[in-house]
């Protein structure tokens, strides 16, 4: 019994997280009820919707392993959205667009890292700031022009299908294969694992530990404005605020998906699958036509559940 | 109460802005001459969230631009909540504490400003009320834009299309929030007397992109749907898009005064009605304060129910060259919508 | 002497964390406002400054609590609303104020629960429980109304013996959280059990026989309860129960926390700390409004001075 | 005289290994019990099991002749038994006074915690162990030996009946393990049981009355301590006699790999130079706390020296090196640097035995790089440090205290370096692993290497280094061959400066 425990087999099914649980069981209860949504062409559409999200996600699960946090999404994402909405840009076409996005996210997520690496201020704090100065801004230059449509070529390619599957669903994933092959196989994920579980060691064993960290900020602040373009796209308007939930269900979703400040265990598969649990939680939910206090109560419970369960079985592992 | 002798010179409705009617029953009027001041007032507003969505933006923009044409006031004193109820109550606080000429209020709830605004009446100050109900009746006059009238509206509109019967979605706003629930009521109202069915009922915030998601799951869970009741903002948009993202044929669905809106609207001729909330109600605001001011005397409350726009109205007001988030009708001179919204 | 002083400023050989900085930058806001309004020092203002910046005060020190055993506490925003929910049902406040401290209680101890003893992270725990608030509220009540008991009102809007009732629960809230915060045995374990998560010595006091679940779990208690005296006073102050009033308050008081100068990894900080860090957003905010700064560049410009107060809190470990 | 405290046939397992197996051990008052084994054996589990951490899979565990159990470290602690963790598990965050009076505070008026007397209280068991340290300091500003004190302090404060002292000299010098062995006799004398664990046999001899011998979680046997010599007691962890503990000195020494020239490590300190030569080993010897660790840790940049140059290899080493990246300058010039706190500094306690002797190797590859497995390096570094464990997969937290130290090592010899800068060898090593890195240490620098060392075992330093600096008030003081070192002459050097 107590072998059979032990095998790594069973060791790795009891740290399953609680993100595929929920996964399959919300997945199940829609194939009960609703089997006709259960296919490429429904599924692909639902997990478009929460594509951004998702890969917003491949961002704060680096950062979160190198025990920093990064809240300054929304903003990015605003900023980015409202210069494409506004046409502050006369004229500027896609490829601009793209590469502004990329420059605004990487100068963010630069200024992030090295505050937190280098002046060692509070992540929560410091991105949670910034986030609030890019909202400020946009809502300083919304005060002088507020923001507009977006571009129709945005929704056209986001309308997109490669065979059955919606194109933002494929780059999505494609960028979390990316990122799982970049944390697996290089010697930077080696080096976020360890500045993730002792600092202080990584720096005696030669890690650069304020590099990685500026690093993970910088390349959560480049996905940030990547999920911006992608969030762009799904929307054709520009606006002037962005809920501060958006960065805490990033947060929660990379929980949930086995990665906690430091710990890597979900990899980057088992935050997406958190992201995916959100997405199909919303569609069950629909589907079912809870009211909205019903809704919020399910969620919460499901939730909990799923997280009480996963931690009674890791407090039984350990 | 029998009306005070001088309730014949009340300012009309429409002079303060079109579409405004002083209610019929039951409708104090001030006292002229109680609240007049020699120019150079400092009237101050208290504005439950300038930032919330652009039409809250162009309400500010509408309430500084009447101020800016007001040659008498001399400062115009303009605090912002940020949809926060706690912060009202201090912000009103504040523009009494600097004994400012009159107050200007949009409530964030029904409640959470009515014990500043019983200071600020207490403390003799004019407090002209629009854009919001209150449970109190401390203020000096109100505009009022009914939600339920609004939800009515297009609740009418839905019964008249499907001819009384047939399965609808309704697309609500924030759960909780006034604005939202008194529109459902409307619609509640109007859909009394029908068979006319609610098969579906969401939250999309206001917002595109979580309304998107809600028309997108319901479509694809059932995607028979005889008429959409969207309660407006950014929302019938995103609904709309969703029809067209799966080819299919739009459904009646009701819209709201809003430049994007329109073009879809005249671009794609589905059935659709427009609801009248211009973001002027903030310019009228401040022609109340000014009026009080003057020593005018103003009825309690203003009401404003205007008819729904149809798609020849709209096809008025639509400005092909401003962009898409541009609220009608609008007070702003032509320069100013240019700058505001002009496409570059 | 000198490292006395550079030992207070920068926060070491202390537990009590990096609140001096912030503090010198309120006086410094303080001393701005008043050469530049005049208005700032005027008692009413002060009065006002006070009483916006209570319930915030009230929630943060709360949060204190969790954060300081290296736990967050993202369920009190959503509480708050529901105790004024609670509040305006209608009926005695002999009733209702201690129900509201009973659920808020019990909130917090299925919080604790769910994270002390179930091993659940507190982000995901205390995120769901807002969830199933958040819920609740909605169905007590749909929109902001009802009727708040009298003595609610009287007791936030009301004077006594000459002092404004606000100055009474700010001495209040004090007492009762620095008495349990830095005067007894369950402050200074609370301290001990987040030295030992920060420092990943997580067995350390409980070794030594500490209960550490127990108090982890009065942690959520102590910020549950604290939130529901926040949703008492914000009831009294907007005179009706409503459920959205708590909206965002639980990020607002964890930046409070932080900007006082708490670790977010848990065992630094201090309750001056929090008091002083809720009062540097509050006068963010009342400076803004003093000034009449536009609502367009307003956020901008407190995001910015955020910025710049966090950017002098340099700490000796990174970490949240 | 009947027994205080009988554990009988405790067996005890983690997932599926046993690291107790039907031990049984009988502790007696006014006596001291030394407990010994090779690193794993399972002294540290036994301790944990009668202080309430662990419960035992199977036996009984009997005080005055009553079965106790105990569900927390809380009841054994109510039970009167008192225990220094082999783990330094200090609170940082806390002073002295409020670690040491930790779960038993002192309680005054209204609830609150009676400082006053806590402090005082603390004070007199500071300044009783020799300390002269202020009760209100926080323990993260103590050095480590200090710690160690406090610690022991904590241990021996408890009104208890039984104290179990696991490795508490670890990281203490000649002079402060005295002063614990003046303590030691105190309760000894009042009739208290103590359980003395240590890999220092000159410590056992001096202070123990019996030993018990552990050896892979089972009873080899107890012994009056007058029954038993260094060697048979060596046999009788081991298994086999030990030859020599240190090996052979250098013969030959090649060109200066380190030399550091008129170096001023405070305002206003003495400069001094020193040089290490390729196939050397020298140490930094003298009383704690002189400065030796701060020498090593300003090449670094832990510290900011105030003067004078350091080459390596030939090469200058800019000076003041940024402490963000004093290590990886150092590593790109060849010197491995092995802290002495394994367990803040050096190890990544829940990763695996493999991931933590890689790294150091992945450290020296561009971050974009793929990362190499490093099998066969890894198997080889475990086999030549003889380290305890299931598999190179296994987690370093569930490795005994001196395996984890092996693997600590292991990192650093792993990588290709030619100077190796080592803090505290052995720290918890039993003896036939102390030989073992001994031998290692020597290999690697017949083989060219340079070796600098520092240890607070003063014994050890005279032992396997071929040249020692005295060091004293942050500058060198003395330097001496090893060879014809003694503890009375370095201690002269050191004071006679
Ligand atoms: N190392 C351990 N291994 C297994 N179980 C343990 C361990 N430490 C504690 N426990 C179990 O967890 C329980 C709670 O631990 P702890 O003493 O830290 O919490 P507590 O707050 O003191 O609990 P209580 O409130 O019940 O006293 C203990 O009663 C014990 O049963
Ligand atoms: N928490 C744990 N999980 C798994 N295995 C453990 C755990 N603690 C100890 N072990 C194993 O039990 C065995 C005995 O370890 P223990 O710490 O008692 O050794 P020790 O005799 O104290 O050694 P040292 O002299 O190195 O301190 C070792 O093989 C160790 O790997
Ligand atoms: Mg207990
Ligand atoms: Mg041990």
């Amino acid at each position: 019994m107590t072998g059979m425990l032990r095998s790594p087999v069973v060791q790795r099914l009891l740290k399953v997280p609680p993100s595929y649980v929920v996964f399959a069981l919300l997945l199940a209860i829609l194939w009960s009820a609703r089997p006709n949504m259960v296919n490429f062409n429904v599924m692909g559409i639902f997990i478009r919707q929460v594509a951004p999200l998702g890969i917003l996600v491949l961002g704060q699960l680096l950062v979160m392993r190198v025990r920093s946090i990064d809240l300054s999404g929304g903003g990015v994402i605003l900023l980015v959205n409202y210069f494409i909405a506004s046409g502050t840009f006369p004229g500027a076409r896609l490829p601009f667009f793209i590469a502004l996005a990329i420059v605004i996210g990487t100068l963010v997520g630069f200024f992030n890292g090295w505050m937190v690496a280098k002046r060692r201020v509070s992540a929560v704090i410091v991105t949670l700031a910034v986030s609030i100065i890019l909202i400020g801004i946009v809502q300083f230059l919304a005060g002088g022009s507020p923001p507009g449509d977006v571009p129709a070529y945005f929704g056209e390619i986001y309308n997109t299908r490669l065979g059955s599957v919606p194109t933002p669903v494929l780059f999505w994933f494609g960028m979390a294969a990316l990122m799982w092959l970049f944390l697996s196989r290089t010697i930077f994920g080696r080096f976020v694992t360890a500045v993730g579980e002792n600092a202080e060691a990584a720096y005696f064993s030669g890690v650069p530990v304020e590099r990685t960290v500026i690093l993970s900020h910088t390349i959560a602040g480049l996905i940030a404005g990547i999920a911006a373009l992608v969030q762009t796209a799904s929307i054709s308007v520009g606006s002037v605020r962005v809920g501060l939930d958006l960065p805490i269900v990033a947060v929660a979703a990379t929980i949930l998906g086995g990665v906690a400040f430091g710990r890597g265990d979900g990899g980057v598969w088992g935050p997406t699958f958190g992201v995916l649990s959100f997405a199909l939680l919303f569609v069950v939910m629909t589907v079912f036509g809870l009211p909205e206090p019903g809704k919020q109560i399910a969620q919460g419970v499901i939730i909990l559940l799923a997280a009480v369960l996963y931690g009674v079985r890791t407090a039984k592992a350990n | 109460p029998s009306a005070p002798s001088y309730a014949a010179d009340a300012v009309a409705g429409s002079a303060i802005k079109a579409g405004l009617t002083a209610r019929a029953a039951d409708n104090p009027v001030s006292e002229p001459g109680k609240f007049k001041k020699p120019c150079g007032w400092v009237i101050g507003m208290s504005d439950f969230g300038v930032n919330a969505n652009t039409w809250t933006v162009q309400v500010a923009h509408e309430s500084q631009a009447a101020a800016d044409r007001e040659k008498c006031i001399k400062k115009f004193i303009l605090l912002d909540a940020n949809l926060d109820q706690n912060k009202q109550v201090s912000d009103i606080d504040d523009l009494i504490a600097q004994h400012v000429d009159a107050i200007i209020v949009q409530p964030v709830t029904p409640t959470s400003a009515d014990a500043a605004m019983e200071r600020a009446v207490a403390a003799g100050i004019p407090v002209v009320l629009h854009t919001g109900r209150v449970k109190t009746d401390a203020f000096t006059t109100e505009i009022q834009g009914g939600a339920e009238h609004f939800g009515k509206v297009m609740g009418d509109f839905i019964v008249k299309t499907l001819g009384g019967k047939g399965n609808i979605w309704v697309l609500r706003g924030y759960p909780g929030h006034p604005e939202d629930i008194n529109r459902y009521n409307g619609l509640v109202e109007a859909l009394k007397g029908s068979s006319i069915k609610i098969a579906a009922e969401e939250y999309g915030y206001w917002q595109y992109d979580k309304a998107k998601k809600v028309c997108e799951t319901l479509y694809l869970s059932n995607p028979n749907v005889d008429a959409i009741w969207s309660s407006g903002a950014d929302m019938t948009r995103a609904c709309v898009d969703v029809f067209k993202q799966f080819g299919a044929k739009i459904p009646p669905i009701t819209g709201e005064g809003n430049n994007g809106f329109f073009g879809l609207w005249i671009h794609e001729g589905f059935k659709s009605i427009a609801p009248e909330y211009g973001p002027d109600q903030g310019a009228a605001g401040v022609v109340a304060a000014v009026d009080l001011l003057e020593g005018k005397s103003l009825y309690k409350h203003y009401d404003y129910n205007p008819p729904g726009w149809d798609l020849d109205k709209a096809k008025k007001y639509y400005r092909d060259d401003l962009s898409a988030n541009v609220w009608w009708p609008s007070q702003l001179s032509e320069e100013q919508l240019k700058k505001f919204y002009g496409k570059k | 002497m000198r490292q006395f002083f550079l030992d207070i400023v920068t926060g070491q050989r202390s537990r009590q964390g990096l609140w001096v900085l912030p503090l010198l930058m309120a006086l410094a806001i303080v001393a701005f406002l008043t050469v530049r309004t005049g208005h700032m020092l005027r008692p009413d203002n002060l009065l006002n400054l006070l009483a916006q910046a209570m319930p915030l005060i009230i929630t943060a020190i709360g949060q204190t609590f969790v954060v300081l055993v290296g736990g967050l506490d993202l369920s009190v925003g959503a509480l708050i609303s529901f105790s004024t929910a609670i509040l305006a049902l209608g009926g005695p406040a002999w009733i209702l104020i201690p129900a509201v401290f009973l659920l808020a209680g019990l909130v917090g101890l299925i919080n604790g629960v769910a994270v002390a003893r179930l091993n659940v992270h507190p982000i995901i725990a205390t995120l769901a429980m807002q969830y199933i608030i958040v819920g609740v509220t909605l169905v007590l009540r749909p929109v902001a109304g009802g009727s708040v008991p009298r003595v609610v009102i009287e007791s936030v809007g009301g004077t006594f013996l000459g002092l404004p009732m606000q100055v009474y629960w700010g001495v209040v809230v004090v007492l009762v959280a620095w008495k349990l915060l830095h005067g007894s045995r369950f402050g200074l374990h609370l301290f001990a059990i987040g030295g030992g998560v920060a420092s990943g010595a997580e067995d350390a006091a409980h070794n030594v026989g500490v209960a550490v679940k127990r108090n982890v779990i009065f942690a959520y208690v102590a910020s549950a309860c604290f939130a529901a005296a926040a949703g008492i006073f914000l009831a009294g102050r907007i005179v009706s129960g409503d459920p959205t009033v708590g909206n965002g308050y639980e990020i607002y008081a964890i930046t409070a926390v932080a900007v006082g100068g708490t670790q977010l990894s848990g065992g630094i900080g201090s309750l001056h700390g929090t008091i002083i860090g809720a009062m540097v957003l509050a006068l963010l905010s009342n400076g803004m409004t003093l000034l009449n700064v536009s609502p367009f560049v307003q956020t901008a410009i407190q995001g910015g001075i955020l910025l710049l107060v966090v950017a002098m809190q340099t700490r000796r470990k990174m970490g949240l | 005289m009947a027994g205080l405290i009988e554990l009988s046939d405790i067996s005890k397992s983690f997932g599926g290994s046993v690291a107790l197996d039907r031990v049984s051990l009988e502790l007696f008052p006014g006596s001291v019990h030394a407990l010994m084994g090779e690193n794993g054996a399972g002294k540290s589990t036994l301790m944990k099991i009668l202080a309430g951490v662990h419960r035992p899979d199977g036996g009984a565990i009997f005080k005055n002749g009553r079965e106790i159990a105990f569900a927390n470290p809380r009841e054994a602690l109510e039970a009167g038994i008192s225990t220094v963790f082999q783990e330094l598990s200090l609170l940082p965050n806390l002073t002295i006074a409020e670690n040491l009076f930790l779960g038993r505070e002192p309680l005054g008026r209204f609830g609150s915690v009676d400082y006053r007397r806590m402090n005082a209280d603390t004070k007199s068991a500071l300044t009783d162990l020799g300390l002269d340290l202020a009760p209100d300091t926080l323990v993260s500003e103590l050095s480590i030996a200090e710690r160690q004190f406090v610690e022991i302090a904590h241990g021996i404060k408890a009104d208890a009946s039984v104290f179990i002292l696991d490795e508490p000299t670890a990281a203490l010098n000649a002079a402060d393990v005295e002063i614990l062995n003046r303590h030691i006799r105190r309760l000894r004398d009042a009739g208290k049981a103590i359980v003395y664990i240590s890999h220092r046999m000159d410590e056992i001899f001096e202070i123990c009355d019996a030993v018990t011998v552990l050896k892979d979680g089972r009873l080899v046997g107890t012994r009056p301590l007058s029954e038993v010599n260094p060697a048979s007691l060596i046999a009788m962890m081991v298994g086999r006699e030990l030859q020599d503990l240190f090996p052979e000195r250098a013969r030959t020494r090649g060109e200066v790999l380190l030399a550091v020239k008129d170096f001023r490590i405070g305002t206003a300190t003495k400069p001094f130079s020193l040089s290490v030569h390729a196939g050397e080993i020298i140490g930094l010897a003298g009383l704690e706390g002189q400065g030796q660790q701060r020498l090593v840790r300003s090449l670094i940049g832990q510290f900011q020296p105030f003067g004078g140059n350091v080459a390596i290899k030939g090469k200058q080493l800019p000076l003041p090196v940024t402490p963000s990246s004093g290590v990886r300058r150092l590593r790109s010039l060849g010197v491995g640097y092995v802290p002495e706190d394994r367990k803040e500094e050096g190890l990544f306690l829940a990763l695996p035995i493999a991931y933590n002797i890689a790294i150091e190797l992945h450290a020296e590859c561009n971050e974009l790089s793929i990362a190499r497995g490093y099998r066969e390096v890894i198997a080889d570094a475990m086999a030549r440090l003889n380290i305890r464990a299931s598999g190179a997969s296994m987690i370093v937290n569930a490795l005994s205290g001196g395996n984890q130290q092996k693997v600590l090592l292991g990192r650093y010899l792993a990588a290709d370096v030619d100077i190796l800068i080592v803090e505290e060898p052995t720290r918890g090593v039993d003896v036939g692993a102390k030989s073992e890195i001994y031998k290692l240490l020597r290999d690697f620098a017949d083989r060219g290497g340079a070796v600098l060392v520092l240890s607070r075992d003063t014994v050890e330093m005279i032992g396997l280094c071929d040249r020692l600096y005295v060091v004293h008030d942050n500058t060198v003081v003395a330097e001496m061959p090893a060879a014809t070192a003694t503890e009375h002459g370095i201690l002269d050097a050191a004071l006679s400066a």
